[in-house]
């Protein structure tokens, strides 16, 4: 193979614009540099600077991407290959590669040899295919195989050309002021509700436990006093009554202060008839001890 | 690229710069948008200006000591928690049906609430709620153990919307329900 | 905590929570922020409405495959890129056009991008586009050697400002020539 075979090729047609935009956007994108500059095309004597030819042999993806270049460099159809000048072509490239000791990978050889056997393929009568009559075209699979390949090295063209994030542009994503607590788990009068009425069914203490809301009232005022009972000292009767809350008030803490003495929770006392009355805890020793 | 006229141009640079930044961004490094073209007073009023335009805003533009940030203003953190879990957290039954106990019931033992309930209360249980500030010991029984008495919390009030105790839901409608159970009499 | 009155007060909140989202916002999670009380359609409206806000400014609402997020325009990069110490990693040509393979293609093996770009797919490839999180394995093909099947991911819809596959740019019309041509059917 020498560069002569080249100049003399169906290959080195006129130039023509490329015109899909993802196609021409796919050839710019692997559009091979030498000394800074983009190298339009390959040299045609195959006077290659030794540095350009690396850089232009490693700028290929692989077999089909060389074989595109070589298509579309010569602008022919895709769809009606010249064989011959194509296989020498790639070739020559293969053999370039070779010669300058480049890492040639395995796929090339391969390629080479299945268009050396195309190519003698299409010399030989074509038998005809047996569903359709037509004779198969030996070229049928190559020509697959680069449209396949040309379509995906678009589409990856057109993807990198797709803004992206951290690329193209950034995520924005505020300082949170307070990582507060966890959230805490909410509870509805509703599931309060429920849960004390699926108590009151399952332990049927419905008949003896009615719970009405004054005697919940007499509950909260028996919780208040209690509390304000904490210090563990007597307290004054009348300190345990708020004047202020009015009449039906005193009278619910009155029997809230009967049902805490009934139920042993406080002790009243008074030092003597008509002295001060006063509370106390049942057991002011023990709760703060 | 965006080209920069007005003051309200070099906002938006800004503007974009901060909310993506992942850290405060001194003076210095904002002035790096724009080439270093602008003095420390000519930010520092865009930067002014930037401030007030976000300050009706969920998000606000903080000067902290390492320098600018955007960030969440505290009113709606509420909202933001929301975003936290995958679920709402919920109490387990036996958590729920003491609270219940403590609120319908108080002041009770631990006793009275394993009677009730008919099985043992982990002491896990009380302290959730302790916890949560909802119940508190406010007292001992005059019984054999001297056991602490629960009671619900003002807390616990405020937290359900309630006023007092007095306004837990009814259960008069219920009861009746449960009446109809227990005694399967004919209804018309 | 803010009392929200208006639909301006909403946005607010929505405004917020998706300012400091780490992740796309899905409508699901973004009703969670009012206690679900509201429908899609109000949520769809007010979200309308806030992009339409923040279509003059260097930051955009944008809806991607796992919800809604903010991120800066595109033309504000050149200045935001002032002030990073490293750029974002341009990917090689091999790692596109093998992203393009898994997201036109999907599910496919190893092999079958082997086939399409006609040369060895280096393991470092896959591993930078799993690093990346834009693909993942999603099985196996039941073949011998069970090869892995690689498909894209919702990170990679986000990434590139995409709600769904069917929003990959239309492959060329390459397919249209293949079908007027006697060539065999791309096995699969």
């Amino acid at each position: 193979m020498t560069p002569d075979n080249l100049a003399e090729d169906d290959l080195e047609l006129a130039e023509r614009p490329v015109t899909d935009p993802a196609l021409a956007a796919a050839t710019e994108h692997h559009l091979p540099k030498v000394y800074g500059e983009p190298m339009l095309e390959m040299p045609r004597d195959l006077y290659i600077p030794p540095d350009a030819l690396e850089v232009i042999l490693e700028s290929f993806e692989g077999p089909l991407d060389l074989l595109l270049y070589l298509i579309r460099k010569a602008n022919i159809s895709v769809l009606d290959i010249p064989m011959a000048a194509l296989t020498s072509q790639y070739l020559v490239y293969v053999e370039a590669m070779h010669r300058r000791n480049l890492e040639l990978a395995a796929e090339y050889l391969l390629m080479a040899a299945m268009l050396i056997e195309i190519k003698s393929r299409m010399l030989l009568p074509r038998p005809p295919k047996l569903d359709s009559g037509e004779p198969e075209d030996p070229r049928a699979e190559l020509v697959r195989r680069l449209l396949e390949y040309e379509q995906m090295k678009a589409a990856a063209a057109k993807l990198d050309a797709m803004p992206q994030a951290e690329r193209d542009y950034e995520w924005v994503t505020v300082w949170i002021a307070d990582k507060l607590a966890e959230r805490q788990p909410v509870v509805s009068l509703k599931d309060l509700q429920a849960a004390w009425l699926a108590l009151l069914k399952q332990a049927r203490i419905m008949q003896h436990h009615k719970i009405k809301r004054e005697e919940l009232s007499v509950r909260e005022h028996m919780s208040q006093i209690l509390r304000r009972l904490q210090g563990g000292a007597f307290v004054s009767f009348d300190r345990l009554f708020i004047i202020e809350a009015g009449i039906s008030s005193l009278v619910v803490s009155f029997l809230a202060l009967l049902e805490l003495v009934r139920e042993n929770m406080i002790e009243i006392s008074q030092s003597e008839a008509l002295a001060p009355i006063y509370a106390k805890l049942a057991d002011a020793n023990s709760l703060h001890s | 690229m965006q080209t920069l006229y007005t003051p309200e141009d070099y906002k938006r640079v800004l503007e974009a710069a901060l909310l993506s930044a992942a850290e405060p961004l001194p003076l210095a490094e904002l002035k790096r948008l724009f080439d270093d073209n602008f003095d420390d007073d000519t930010l520092r009023s865009l930067l002014a200006d930037l401030r007030s335009d976000w300050s009706q805003r969920g998000v606000e533009l903080a000067q902290l000591a390492s320098g600018w940030r955007f960030q969440t203003r505290p009113e709606y953190q509420p909202y933001l928690d929301r975003l936290k879990n995958e679920k709402a957290p919920k109490y387990s039954r036996a958590v729920m049906e003491t609270l219940a106990i403590i609120a319908y019931r108080q002041p009770v033992t631990r006793g009275d609430i394993e009677e009730i309930r008919g099985v043992a209360v982990s002491p896990n249980i009380l302290k959730t709620l302790e916890a949560r500030d909802w119940i508190d010991a406010v007292g001992h029984r005059d019984a054999p153990g001297r056991p602490v008495l629960y009671a619900t919390t003002r807390k616990f009030l405020d937290d359900l919307g309630l006023r007092s105790l007095a306004e837990l839901p009814p259960l008069s409608d219920v009861e009746k329900i449960l009446e109809n159970v227990d005694v399967p009499a004919p209804q018309s």
